[in-house]
This record gives C-alpha cells, sequence and structure tokens, in this order.
C-alpha cells in the first residue's frame, strides 16, 4: 500500500511565537490564588464584607497586604486584556489592525497598572 | 428514492436558495411542501422536491449512508448530515448550507476552501488499524487495514463558534487530521505537520466550544484532538527549551 | 499525466458523472482527447455512491458468470497498482452456514480457481479466530482476496485525473436536449443550474454514461437502450461487525454480503426491477430481509441500530421480459448508435460492476477511437490517479 | 469537424453563512460546550468591567472618609448586595470554567471535558448559593 508524497513530507517550517494561551493559563493559575487572597483577606474577614475608612487606611499600612493587591492588579489586568484580545482577534481584522490592538491593550494595561499603583500611594499618604 | 408513504403527514421545508448573481446581503428561502413518513429523512425529502417540485434545487449526496460524507446542512440550525437526519416532526423545517463555507449554488457548499486547510496535514485515507484486538489479520494479510473515520464533510468547520467569525482560523477538521498523523505517524516524521499546526491560527484558536465534537456524524473527536495536539505542542516546545544545543 | 500523444483535434462530451463518465474521461484524456463532462446532480450522485463499497474479487460471479468474475479479479490487480491507498485489503470470507451451502463449496471453490481468482478452505476455527462476530454455527469458510472501497472517493481520483489532465468536469448541469440533425448527435444543450443559464456544447461525439438513466437519455436521440434500472436495498448499521468482507456461500440470492464501512457494517443486497430510476423505494420488507439474512452470517446484526436503509439502481443490460434483476448480465456493453440505431456520434456504456469502471471506460474509448480514426492505446492501466483531495485543489 | 473547447466553469461563489459575532451569543442550536463558550466570554467581559469600576470607586478614598463611608453604606444596601451576588456567580464560573479550559486546553485531561464542565457548573452554582446566603445574611467571613 504505497501512499505518495504528502504535503506532509515538506521540510519542518519550524517553531513560532510561544502561543499566548500558555501564558493565558499561567496567568488565569496566578489568579486563581491571588483572586483567593484577595477576597478573603479584603471581603470575608470582615463581617459585614466591606470596610469603613479606617479600617482600610489601617489595612493598607501592612506593606504584604499592598504586594499581594498589586501583583493580583498586574495580574488580572494582563489576563483581561489578553481575553479582550483573543475576542478582538475573532472578528477576522487584518494582521496590521490586529498589531495595532495588541499595542493599544498593552498601553491600556500599563496604565492601568501605574493608576492602581499611584492611587496606593495616593490613598496612604493622604490618610 | 422516496419512501412510499404509507401514514404520511405533510411537513413544510424552509429551503435557503442561492443562484449565481444573487444580491450576496438578501438570504432568500422557498417553501416547500413535502409528503414524510416515519423513516423519511431531510435528504429524501430533498430528492423527492427536485424530482416533483423544483429540479433547480441543488445538493450535494452520493452514498445514502453517512459514509461518504457530501451531504452535510444545516437543518434547523444545527448541523447534520442530511441522509440520516430524519425529518424532524414539526411543522417547518429550515434547511440551510453548512456553515463558514462560500456558497455556490442552493445547498452546495465551496469544499475546496475545506480542503486547502485539510490537505495540509496529508492524512492518508487508510491507515493499518490496531484499533481491534480480537480481529487477526486473514492469512496473507499482515495488518487489518481500515479507513479513517473522518468522512471529510466539513460539519465540524461549520458547527465551529471561532470558524463562525474568522476565515484564518484553520479549523477542526483539518487540526484533528493533523493529530491522526502525529499521533500514529507510521514511519513518516510527524516534526512539520506538528509544526504548521503549532500556530495561532492553529491549535491554539480553538476555545474548547466542543461544537464540532458534539456534531461529528462519525464520532472523530476532533476536539479531543485538537488538544492532544497542543498537548503534543506544548511538550515539544518544552523540549526545545531545555535541548539547548540540540537544533529541534 | 503522460500524455505523449499530439492533442486530438476530438472533443467529447460525456453525460453522466458516476464511476465510468469519471473513468472514460480520465481515458479519453491520456489519449489526447478534449473532454467535457457534465452531472445534473454532485459527482457519483448516482448509481455509483450508494454502492455497497466491495471491491469484487468476482468469487461471487465464479460459479454461474465467468466472464464477470474473471473481468473483476483482472479489474482488481489493476486498481490496486492505479489507486494505491484507497482500499481496505483485508480478504474476504465465504462463510458455510447449511449443509447446502457447504454442498456448494467445491463447485464454488474450483470455479474461482478457474477463473484465477485465489480461494482457500477456511476450518470453522479459523474462521471464528479471524472474526469474531460469524455466526458460531457456520461449518466452514472460503477464503478470498475482496476488498473494501469508498463508492465515492475511488471513482472521485479518475475525475481528479482526468481534471487535471485538462478535462472539463461540470456537476450541476443538466442535459436538457441533444443537438440531433438527420441521425448526427452533433452535441448537447444544458442547464447550468447554478445560474440557470442554457448553453450548447458542440461535441464531436457524445456518449451516454447515464447508468440506469441511459434510456431517457438514449430516447432523445431516437435511440433505443435494452437497459433495465434494477434496484436492490441495502442497510447499514451501526458498529464494524468484520473486517473481512463476508459472503454466504451459496448461489447469489438476496442479502448475501456484509461489508466492514468504518465504523459501520452495510448489508446487501435485494434485487427487483423498476422503469423510472428516479423513483426506487425502500421496500421495509427488504429492510427486514437483510437484517435477517446478515443476521444468519453475523447475529450481532440483527439487534444493530439502523443507520440507514436505501435503494440502488443497478443499470441491468438484457431484453425487456427479463422480471427479476438477477438474471440479467453484470457486464457491461458500449453501444455505438450508428450500428444500432443509424444514429452516428452518439455512443451508449452501461451495465458493468463499481469494481470494472476502468474497464468499461477502456472498452468504450476503444470504441471511440475506432469512430474518429484514432490510434492511441489506453493508459489506465499503468498511470496512477491522484489522491481523490486532489480534485478540489483550485 | 472540430467543435470549439468548453472553457472549465469556477460558478462565483456566494458569501458562507457565518454566524459572526451575534452567533457567539446564540444559544439555538448550541450545546453545553457552546454554552460555556458563551458563558465564558460573557463573564470574561463582565469581569473586565467590573476591574475599571473597582477602580474608580476605590478612587473615592482619596476624598476621605466621608465619601468613602457614605458609598460603603449604599453598597451595603440590598441592590447593590444582589450585584455582588452576580458578580460573586461570574467569577466563579468563569474560574471554574479556565481550570476546565486550561487543564484540557494544554491536552491533560481532552476526554473528561464534559465532566469537567459539568463539575464547574454545578460547583459554580452552589458556591454562588451558600455565598448570596451569607452576602445576604449579613454576618460573613470566618
Amino acid at each position: 500500500m504505497t501512499v505518495e508524497k504528502q504535503p506532509a513530507d515538506r521540510p519542518d517550517a519550524g517553531p513560532r511565537n510561544a502561543p499566548v494561551f500558555v501564558l493565558q493559563v499561567i496567568s488565569g493559575a496566578a489568579l486563581l490564588v491571588l483572586l483567593g487572597l484577595h477576597m478573603v483577606a479584603q471581603h470575608f474577614v470582615v463581617p459585614t464584607g466591606l470596610r469603613y475608612y479606617e479600617d482600610v487606611i489601617a489595612w493598607l499600612g501592612n506593606p504584604v497586604v499592598i504586594a499581594v493587591e498589586v501583583a493580583f492588579l498586574v495580574f488580572v489586568t494582563y489576563h483581561a486584556l489578553v481575553g479582550v484580545r483573543a475576542i478582538l482577534f475573532d472578528f477576522g481584522f487584518s494582521d496590521r489592525a490586529e498589531r495595532r490592538i495588541t499595542l493599544l491593550l498593552w498601553i491600556v494595561g500599563i496604565a492601568t497598572i501605574g493608576y492602581g499603583v499611584a492611587l496606593f500611594a495616593a490613598i496612604l499618604n493622604a490618610a | 428514492m422516496t419512501e412510499t408513504v404509507t401514514n404520511a403527514r405533510t411537513t413544510r421545508l424552509v429551503v435557503s436558495r442561492r443562484k449565481e448573481g444573487d444580491d450576496p446581503g438578501a438570504l432568500r428561502y422557498d417553501t416547500f411542501d413535502v409528503a414524510v413518513g416515519p423513516s423519511t429523512t431531510i435528504l429524501d425529502a430533498l430528492v423527492a422536491i427536485r424530482r416533483e417540485l423544483d429540479p433547480t434545487l441543488t445538493f450535494r449526496h452520493s452514498c445514502f449512508h453517512a459514509s461518504c460524507g457530501t451531504c452535510g446542512m444545516r437543518v434547523d440550525g444545527r448541523e447534520g448530515l442530511a441522509c440520516v437526519t430524519p425529518v424532524p416532526t414539526r411543522d417547518e423545517v429550515t434547511v440551510e448550507p453548512l456553515g463558514n463555507l462560500p456558497v455556490v449554488s442552493d445547498l452546495v457548499v465551496d469544499m475546496n476552501v475545506f480542503y486547502d486547510e485539510f490537505d495540509e496535514a496529508g492524512r492518508p485515507l487508510v491507515r493499518a488499524d490496531d484499533l481491534i484486538p480480537e480481529c487477526a489479520p486473514a492469512e496473507g494479510i499482515d495488518q487489518v487495514e481500515r479507513y479513517e473515520d473522518c468522512i471529510e464533510c466539513g460539519i465540524c468547520l461549520s458547527a465551529c463558534p471561532v470558524a463562525g467569525s474568522d476565515p484564518r482560523y484553520v479549523g477542526p477538521a483539518a487540526l484533528a487530521a493533523a493529530w491522526r498523523l502525529i499521533d500514529e505517524p507510521r514511519g513518516r516524521d510527524p516534526g512539520p505537520v506538528l509544526s504548521l499546526m503549532d500556530d495561532e491560527q492553529g491549535a491554539w484558536r480553538c476555545h474548547l466550544a466542543w461544537e464540532c465534537s458534539e456534531a461529528c456524524p462519525s464520532g472523530v473527536d476532533p476536539a479531543a484532538a485538537i488538544m492532544r495536539l497542543r498537548g503534543a505542542a506544548a511538550a515539544a516546545r518544552v523540549r526545545r527549551l531545555f535541548s539547548f544545543g540540540g537544533n529541534r | 499525466m503522460t500524455t505523449n500523444l499530439p492533442r486530438q483535434p476530438f472533443h467529447v462530451a460525456i453525460v453522466g458523472g458516476g464511476g465510468t463518465g469519471g473513468a472514460l474521461a480520465h481515458d479519453l484524456v491520456l489519449r489526447g482527447f478534449r473532454v467535457t463532462l457534465v452531472e445534473r446532480g454532485e459527482l457519483t450522485s448516482g448509481t455509483t455512491g450508494r454502492h455497497h463499497g466491495l471491491l469484487h474479487s468476482g468469487a461471487r460471479y465464479a460459479v454461474k458468470d465467468r466472464e464477470s468474475a474473471v473481468e473483476c479479479i483482472e479489474e482488481r490487480e489493476i486498481l490496486r497498482r492505479v489507486c494505491p491507498g484507497t482500499f481496505e485489503e483485508n480478504d474476504g470470507l465465504f462463510v458455510a452456514i447449511t449443509d447446502e451451502d457447504v454442498a456448494y463449496e467445491p463447485l464454488f471453490v474450483e470455479s474461482c480457481l478457474a477463473s484465477g481468482i485465489p480461494a482457500r478452505r477456511v476450518s470453522r476455527e479459523e474462521a471464528l479466530r479471524l472474526e469474531p462476530h460469524l455466526n458460531p454455527d457456520l461449518k466452514m469458510a472460503v477464503q478470498v482476496p475482496d476488498a473494501t472501497m469508498d463508492a465515492m472517493r475511488m471513482p472521485l481520483r479518475f475525475f481528479a485525473s482526468a481534471k487535471a489532465g485538462g478535462a472539463v468536469i461540470r456537476p450541476w448541469t443538466a442535459v436538457t436536449e441533444l443537438l440531433v440533425a438527420d441521425h448526427l448527435v452533433s452535441g448537447i444543450r444544458v442547464r447550468d443550474l447554478t445560474n440557470g443559464v442554457e448553453e450548447e456544447i458542440q461535441a464531436d461525439l457524445v456518449v451516454n454514461a447515464t447508468g440506469p438513466w441511459a434510456e431517457q437519455l438514449a430516447v432523445m436521440a431516437g435511440c433505443d437502450v435494452p437497459i433495465r434500472p434494477s434496484p436492490g436495498v441495502l442497510l447499514a448499521v451501526r458498529g464494524r461487525w468484520c473486517n473481512m468482507v463476508v459472503n454466504r456461500l451459496h448461489p447469489s440470492g438476496d442479502g448475501d454480503i456484509v461489508v466492514p464501512q468504518r465504523g459501520l457494517s452495510v448489508v446487501g443486497t435485494s434485487s427487483w426491477v423498476v422503469d423510472d430510476p428516479d423513483d426506487l423505494g425502500v421496500p421495509e420488507d427488504h429492510v427486514e430481509r437483510m437484517y435477517a439474512e446478515g443476521a444468519a452470517m453475523i447475529p450481532a446484526i440483527r439487534t444493530a441500530e439502523r443507520r440507514a436503509a436505501w435503494s440502488a439502481a443497478r443499470p441491468l443490460i438484457g431484453s425487456r421480459d427479463a422480471d427479476s434483476g438477477r438474471e440479467l448480465s453484470r457486464t457491461f456493453k458500449c453501444f455505438d448508435h450508428r450500428e444500432t440505431d443509424g444514429v452516428e456520434g452518439f455512443v451508449t456504456i452501461s451495465g458493468g460492476k463499481g469494481t470494472t469502471l476502468r474497464a468499461m471506460a477502456e472498452t468504450t474509448a476503444d470504441v471511440i477511437c475506432r469512430k474518429v480514426g484514432v490510434e492511441a492505446p489506453c493508459q489506465t492501466r499503468e498511470v496512477v490517479t491522484l489522491p481523490h483531495t486532489a480534485y478540489y485543489a483550485a | 469537424m472540430a467543435s470549439p473547447t468548453v472553457e472549465p466553469r469556477r460558478p462565483t461563489t456566494g458569501p458562507a453563512h457565518r454566524r459572526g459575532l451575534v452567533g457567539w451569543f446564540d444559544p439555538r442550536g448550541r450545546r453545553l460546550g457552546g454554552l460555556a463558550f458563551i458563558l465564558n466570554r460573557l463573564t470574561g467581559l463582565g469581569l473586565v468591567l467590573y476591574l475599571y469600576l473597582h477602580l474608580m470607586i476605590l478612587s473615592m478614598l482619596i476624598q476621605g472618609p466621608n465619601a468613602w463611608d457614605d458609598f460603603v453604606d449604599i453598597a451595603l444596601s440590598p441592590p447593590f448586595l444582589a450585584l455582588d451576588v452576580v458578580l460573586l456567580t461570574g467569577m466563579l464560573f468563569h474560574g471554574l470554567n479556565g481550570i476546565r479550559v486550561g487543564l484540557v486546553g494544554l491536552g491533560v485531561v481532552p476526554n473528561r471535558q464534559k465532566a469537567l464542565l459539568v463539575a464547574a457548573l454545578v460547583i459554580a452554582a452552589l458556591v454562588a448559593f451558600v455565598g448570596a446566603l451569607r452576602i445576604f445574611a449579613g454576618e460573613q467571613g470566618g
């Protein structure tokens, strides 16, 4: 049973860029942890679920909380915007448009994280 | 061939029509009332319509028993092979061409687009088959052979929501065919096919809606094949990462 | 395509997109003809596609139709060479269940061997080892080189090669009339069903390759073709109950074959005669008989889920009065209507089986070459056909 | 007597029937997996919107105690608590479905897909229900 030369027999095109999906899974896994911490630390330990002003300030004084929250912000922003990108990429835009979308999302992402960190700083100073 | 329809009831088939020169924007439907018996299939009804009501109605068919893969269609919005889809017991049934493939005429779609992607995997039609352990090959036969389950009907491509919005996606059929070659290379180097499909428009575009596997009339489960392909691709990347000096 | 012949000036129009039409287009293109093939529906959507998929070893015909048997075994070897990777070559078993079956075996084996078909007696135990789902009451079996094909994809290889060789293949194109003037057919008038446009296609010769519809087309040229559409019911059940083709070891009758097709098993066939090949129907009693006869060989079929039951009309050549289709000869014939009806430029090819599509094309191409005075040997015994997917290459 | 050649005919094809973007959210003819696909996108987009809403609200902390404490009082009223339950359900489904997509999507358990999906839906519903009770009951946490 001979099978003629098939397209599969052409030379190996070699690997291409790493799939964004793998990074999305990694960030997703990190979020499971960080979101869990966030929900417990910020809401579940508080009887009414939300803290009033003094408690918030007191709570944010603890550098560990700040570290976790910033990490959470970084990962959730990345995961969220990669998700948005995946949905946008299903619109069948041109490759050029998609490159511009990716750039735009990076800008939005960095701006979001920058805003978040600045917000923490501003809250602690104002207190 | 029609069912010599005994206790027949009449069902209204709302059939999507398209001829060359039609306005691409406007969807056009014709309605046909057809006598339907207990075992009348959509294909039987279409054959009867073409013979008795409208000879210009075009649709693909060949084997009449879910073995050739030519009569894939959307019946009431869901993909299926017309030859083994009984006419639903509703008063009105909508019959439309497969999705995500250009329409040639009425219910006929352009399969060239499907095969452009599908043929890339270069899957053989017949494979040596060790699926059936208890069947021994007859004397003079060294290995029991069997046709691939995939009948190239295009139903999975039509059912896929990602293919539904972006034509660049390679599609479940081609990816599943590629996986079967990688999974059982039988002496051939699966490397090129793995690299070909390890791509943003290939295996990594799938969003696990699993609609392709649910719709597949041959039980190929292309979605699971895509996931295994992704596993192999990820593993190959990790190996390449730690192979340092190795070229691939 | 190795066409080392000068381009012939002749243009042949073939009506009918079944296996015969495809093989003829391939053959004529290799002999340098310009070819146009028209088919009102999808390719192989007539009798060809509804075939149960047996690549005949010829064993079934060895006793009563030696001519067909020899034809099949020769064609089987050629097709394996020109269509590589297209068949499940797992051989077949003729199983003997009753004493009459056993009594039939010596004549059967001797006829097979005389037709050049290898046939090997197999004990009951070995048969059950090869195919565990066989009826445990079987007495013995005979192994023959049956194989299975995909009734749509194997002929599609010929269409792919013909198309690559320059033939114009036009599905969705229905013949509305033949262009006939004083006993000369000069072409066909067609309607393209994709846009409703009608046009005339001039041709030096028109070939009627419409299978059981042959008479309907011949009438358009005032010719007569003794073709009787003889439908048979086929049943596909879920489950691959055998790898080898399982036949019943007895004179040919109803429901005496089970052919594996991927995850299905196809049981065939019955036989009756009709006039209109478009209106066959699927008599439920025939389906029941398929279940019963199939279960006689493989008991599990009795309770297997029905996937589909359909009818296929075989184009049998014979006199008008044959009432049951089976006596008619299963070999094929090529009618040059100049000899039979005094009409020039019109040839009909019909009869035959799925396995003999290449031989039917060769015979017809030889007749055409003689009619137009062209010396061109047949090359389809050697030229390997393209894979079926090549037909869909842009 | 050579007759003219017939040109091969490539009919111009019409557009494919694509469900397109609207089709993502059209549950008709969809099966469980397809619904998960829709739900994953809806909950995902919802969570992205909430991310930015959350940042805006937290910005009120800069204006000092009064503005923030007034907001907290409003946020504890039943309509807002109901919104919290919706948010919780969306988070639970998106997270649990994410585990399915992550594991199956890397070829880890390709044939367990449906089981994982059903598990995700069931667990999400249960935990969301328990969460809702605790949210409305007012007393929360350990």
